[in-house]
């Protein structure tokens, strides 16, 4: 049982360290995406010390509460969406014998907790008592619910395929990227890509923090470590979902192993190789978009994904049944 | 051209750079000819002459299949008004009201005529010559007047 | 669809580039020769004294009016009037080297600075002084008042076609 | 195509005031917005934020000391301003300007034309994309693109933004060395990039989803409001000055004049993106044909009143980034202007804002505002 303990703490500390860098990953990447440097000076060679500058900068920030705001749950929000990030990670694995829980039902695990995050969202904007977070608050709200049932649904797709709901199965059914072999992998791919976006409110989907209209997103009452909870939360759950992809579609730590070494170290490897690859793509899709419009957001959900999605999962039970 | 075929119709004279000089009173008359065959109102602009004390209107108008441009000019008096052409041209709007707010003149059925470029509440028109240039630049000072609640 | 595939194949071409920036504290632009540059420095000859000879030319033509020059009653060194007191209001200088090609004498030039800043309003108050000391520390920009002068005067007698 | 937007009606409209300070009014303009629901009923500009009284400048100081002011007027591409009023004061005072200034005159005003069509561009998809997503990293590049335009400018003139490259008669700076290579170099690095963002923009199902049939503006209706330039070009009317009325040996190059068909916003952004390459077609040629000669025909100014116009008016206008911008000058024979009108482009196509809003959504405004690029200091002069 301890040694079950010590594992969980050394796993989300190196989740929240994964994450820490996450932002600087994603600033350095944008910045060569648009040619410039980023961070450059903080820790001298390419401001490997940026994060850590940024996390005391949001701790020593003075932590204003609005003064006819809600207190009880105005405090509470942010804790709630970064805890209902941080336990989707229990269902992931890192290596076939490393993982924190091995659920018989992962993958809706990971969907139920992870909707904590909306009820989070939603408590803030309300408690903020501010006209532009509660309006934010409802558009995030609507966006994540109309683009959650997508994802769920082409999540479905390797379940099926591979028989079971737990992620250990999923992955060691997947030889080669055994989810993507058949047509409809491939759109179930894509499909949770997109609406993995919308999830996380990431351009092109970030209708919620548009600054034309509205001035920020929900958490623009916060400030200090509040605020960075809700910064953290969106970069746990991103990190979240592309660990969940590669290991549903791109069959996690699977590859070839040297023979040389303990081989999770190898597994850990890969799977670290394949979510920074599926990082990629969401942040190059991030950086080359122009935000949609709020009344072509809704309809492009319920129009366009969730038929696809379903008829897609429709297929891949017949072509199970088939083979 | 056309700008000679409406000179004849309407027996203006021309000044030596080539604008058509109308009086006020044929107005409408000469703006009727004026809208068949040019379509396109460039810009309208008036000069104060405190010699005489009046201004000089001038209108601008453009044809363009054979691109082709005209000016007219027409002399008014002081605080005389002068009929306003966003009947033909919706553009004229912003252009009279900016003249209204620059030199004073009136336009009669115009949409809103309100001052345009300046706040409301600005005393005089700019553009006049007998407008003072070394003036203090005004300086707001709450106490003295209260905020000005604005109709939209 | 897969037109969408072309957007990202711009970004990532994008993102093979090699970067743009230019640090700016440790590598810095090279200033071309003809820079109008914020500030400006009187100029001195061989032997020391001042090439101005207040003929106030500067203070006439500089649209926003900021140069004022008080000539001195008795001839300088060089058989010349010298200015004793040349202020320029820097604050309100249009950069737009009018004052420099005006100058009879080459005395007026702008300096090749780039970040020239001053805390106070003192400061932007150029006066004589301070401008010979700046004509020494810094370095001159090549469109002096003669530069301009030749290259602008159309040659004796040329045929202007106007083409 | 725009199916109709079944909102809530709700009776009472709410007044939003889209204030002076708003990251995307390109500069100070307030819209006053009477909304229902998401829809606008009724818009009002409240223009007059930058109004400097440049006009009023233009009767006090000499023609000499009022060019360098003007560059501030439309402050993106500033040669085209003293160019207008070059021109105006040249066919009133007839003095005659050298062939090889007028090819400077003309390479120079396509490029800051391919400048200010450059910050358009990257304002208009900054806007539609937010800071933190595609529109900045087009705004980016554009501005990576524009840097190589002022480098020529800053080696040329001495200044980047306000060159102050003209005067009456020619102009005030003679083609540096090595400059043919640079704007060759800068040109073709320009027409690969552009086809590039157009690469990026037209696929761009977002993008086309933002912009196609939003703020359509029909011919009649942009003539009558007096537009000019690439807001009418993208009517469908071909009219362009360079072309209608050549001035300063335009009619030496051939180049197109791109049109739109429904006048979308979509439309306009095809025409300037055209208008760029014709720009660039433009500055080839002009750089080949650079005949040899003297830069000005008058002697340098030596003292503001060196510059006298005989008594008389004068209108010259010529073809701005953004439309017809035309110098009125009535002179009394002083070396000061009796009255400057300045016929600013953007001040026209600016009051079709009201007409065009009518019936979009909020999130629309900010797509035909950036269509129309509007500059502010040439709307308030």
């Amino acid at each position: 049982m301890a040694e079950l303990i010590l594992f969980t703490i050394i796993y989300l500390l190196f989740a929240l360290t994964v994450v820490m860098y996450l932002t600087w990953f994603e600033r350095k990447f944008a910045a060569r995406i648009q040619n410039r440097v980023g961070p450059y000076y903080v820790g001298r060679p390419h401001g490997w010390l940026q994060p850590l500058a940024d996390v005391l900068k949001l701790m020593l920030k003075e932590d204003i509460v609005p003064e006819k705001a809600d207190k009880p749950i105005f405090n509470i929000a942010p804790f709630l969406v970064f805890i209902g990030a941080l336990l989707t990670f229990s269902v992931l694995p890192v290596a076939n014998n490393l993982y924190i829980s091995d659920l018989s039902v992962g993958i809706i695990y990971f969907f139920a907790v992870s909707s904590l995050i909306i009820f989070g969202v939603f408590l803030a904007g309300w408690a903020s008592n501010s006209k532009y977070a509660l309006i934010s608050a409802f558009r995030a709200g609507a966006q994540v619910v109309s683009y959650e049932i997508p994802l769920i649904l082409s999540a479905l797709v390797p379940v099926v395929l591979a028989g079971s709901l737990k992620t250990n199965d999923i992955v060691s059914a997947q030889n080669i990227p055994y989810a993507l072999y058949p047509v409809f992998g491939w759109i179930s791919f894509i499909i949770f890509i997109i609406a993995g976006l919308a999830e996380e409110n990431k351009v092109p989907f970030d209708v919620p923090e548009a600054e034309s209209e509205l001035v920020a997103a929900y958490n623009v009452e916060y400030s200090g470590m509040k605020f960075a909870l809700f910064y953290a939360a969106e970069y746990v759950h991103i990190l979240a979902l592309s660990v969940l992809a590669s290991l549903l579609f791109l069959s996690g730590y699977r590859g070839f192993y040297p023979n040389f070494g303990p081989e999770w170290i190898w597994q850990v490897l890969w799977l670290v190789l394949k979510s920074l690859f599926m990082l990629c793509i969401f942040l190059l899709i991030r950086w080359s978009f122009v935000r949609i419009r709020i009344d072509r957001l809704l309809t492009f959900s319920w129009r366009y994904l969730f038929p696809i999605s379903l008829i897609n999962l429709f297929l891949a039970g017949l072509w199970k049944i088939f083979f | 051209m056309k700008k000679e075929k409406l000179k004849e119709e309407l027996k203006l004279e021309e000044t030596k750079d080539g604008t058509l000089i109308f009086q006020k009173g044929e107005f409408y008359h000469v703006m009727e000819k004026v809208r068949e065959n040019f379509p396109y109102l460039s810009f309208i602009t008036a000069i104060h002459f405190p010699k005489d004390k009046g201004f000089e209107v001038v209108y601008a108008f453009r044809n363009i299949e054979e691109s082709e441009i005209i000016l007219l000019k027409t002399k008014i008096k002081e605080g005389e008004k002068l009929s306003s052409l966003y009947k033909y041209y919706k553009g004229a709007d912003w252009m009279e009201r900016e003249i209204y707010d620059l030199f004073g003149i009136e336009f009669e059925n115009h949409p809103d005529l309100r001052r345009i470029v300046l706040p409301e509440d600005w005393e005089g028109h700019p553009l006049r010559k007998d407008y003072p240039i070394n003036r203090a630049p005004l300086k707001y000072d709450y106490r003295k007047k209260p905020l000005l609640r604005r109709e939209i | 669809m897969f037109k969408v595939l072309k957007v990202l194949k711009v970004t990532f071409k994008n993102f093979l580039r090699e970067t743009f920036t230019v640090m700016y504290p440790d590598k810095r632009k090279e200033i071309p020769d003809r820079y109008r540059g914020p500030l400006f420095a009187l100029t001195v000859d061989k032997d020391g004294n001042l090439k101005c000879i207040a003929c106030r030319l500067c203070e006439q033509i500089c649209p926003s009016q900021i140069i004022t020059v008080s000539p001195s009653k008795e001839k300088g060194p060089t058989g010349k009037p010298y200015p004793e007191k040349f202020t320029l209001m820097l604050e309100a200088c249009l950069a737009c080297e009018l004052c420099i090609q005006v100058c009879p004498t080459d005395a007026i030039v702008m300096l090749k600075i780039h970040g020239w800043a001053a805390e106070s309003h003192e400061e932007m108050f150029l006066t004589l002084e301070k401008m010979v000391e700046y004509g020494k520390k810094y370095e001159k920009t090549a469109s002096t008042a003669s530069a301009l002068r030749e290259m602008q005067t159309p040659p004796r007698g040329a045929q202007i076609s106007t083409g | 195509m725009r199916e109709k937007i079944k909102t809530f009606e709700s009776e009472e409209e709410i007044i939003l005031n889209m204030g002076p300070q708003h990251p995307s009014t390109h500069g100070v303009l307030r819209i006053i917005l009477k909304l229902s629901g998401e829809k606008i009923v009724e818009a009002k500009p409240d223009i007059g934020y930058l109004h400097r009284g440049v006009e009023k400048l233009g009767e006090t100081v000499t023609y000499v000391q009022f060019l360098p002011m003007l560059d501030r007027n439309d402050y993106l591409s500033a040669t085209t301003n003293e160019f207008g009023f070059v021109l105006a004061v040249e066919k009133l005072a007839n003095i005659p300007v050298p062939e090889r200034a007028q090819y400077i005159r003309v390479l120079f005003s396509e490029l800051s034309r391919l400048a200010s069509h450059l910050v358009w561009l990257g304002t208009f998809c900054l806007d539609l994309g937010g800071a933190l997503g595609g529109g900045t990293s087009i705004f980016l590049f554009c501005f990576r693109e524009r840097e190589k335009i002022l480098d020529i400018f800053e080696k040329m003139t001495g200044a980047r933004l306000h060159p102050h490259l003209m005067q009456f008669g020619g102009v005030r700076y003679d083609v540096y060395p090595g400059m043919d290579k640079e704007v060759k170099k800068a040109c073709d690095l320009l027409e690969e990039r552009i086809d590039e963002y157009e690469d990026m923009l037209v696929n761009n199902p977002v993008f086309i989803d933002r912009t196609k049939g939003v703020g359509v503006l029909s011919k009649e209706v942009a003539l009558e409001y007096g537009c000019s330039g690439p807001v009418l070009r993208g009517s469908g009317v071909k009219y362009d000055l360079r072309k209608a009325h050549p001035y300063s040996s335009y009619d030496k190059f051939d180049f197109e004049i791109p049109v739109g068909e429904n006048g979308d916003v979509f439309d306009r952004f095809k025409v300037r993106m055209e208008e760029m390459r014709q720009s660039i077609r433009i500055v080839r040629q002009a750089l080949e044909g650079l005949p040899e000669g003297p830069i000005a025909s008058q002697m340098p100014v030596k003292v503001k009143v060196a510059v006298k116009t005989p008594p008389g008016e004068v209108y010259a206008a010529i073809e701005s980034p953004r439309g017809e911008l035309g110098y009125y000058i009535y002179s009394d024979g002083k070396p000061t202007a009796y009255r400057v009108k300045i016929r600013a482009p953007s001040f026209s196509n600016l009051s079709v804002l009201p007409y065009l809003l009518k019936g979009h959504l909020v999130a629309d405004i900010v797509a035909i505002l950036g269509s129309l690029d509007p500059v502010f200091g040439d709307v308030d002069r």
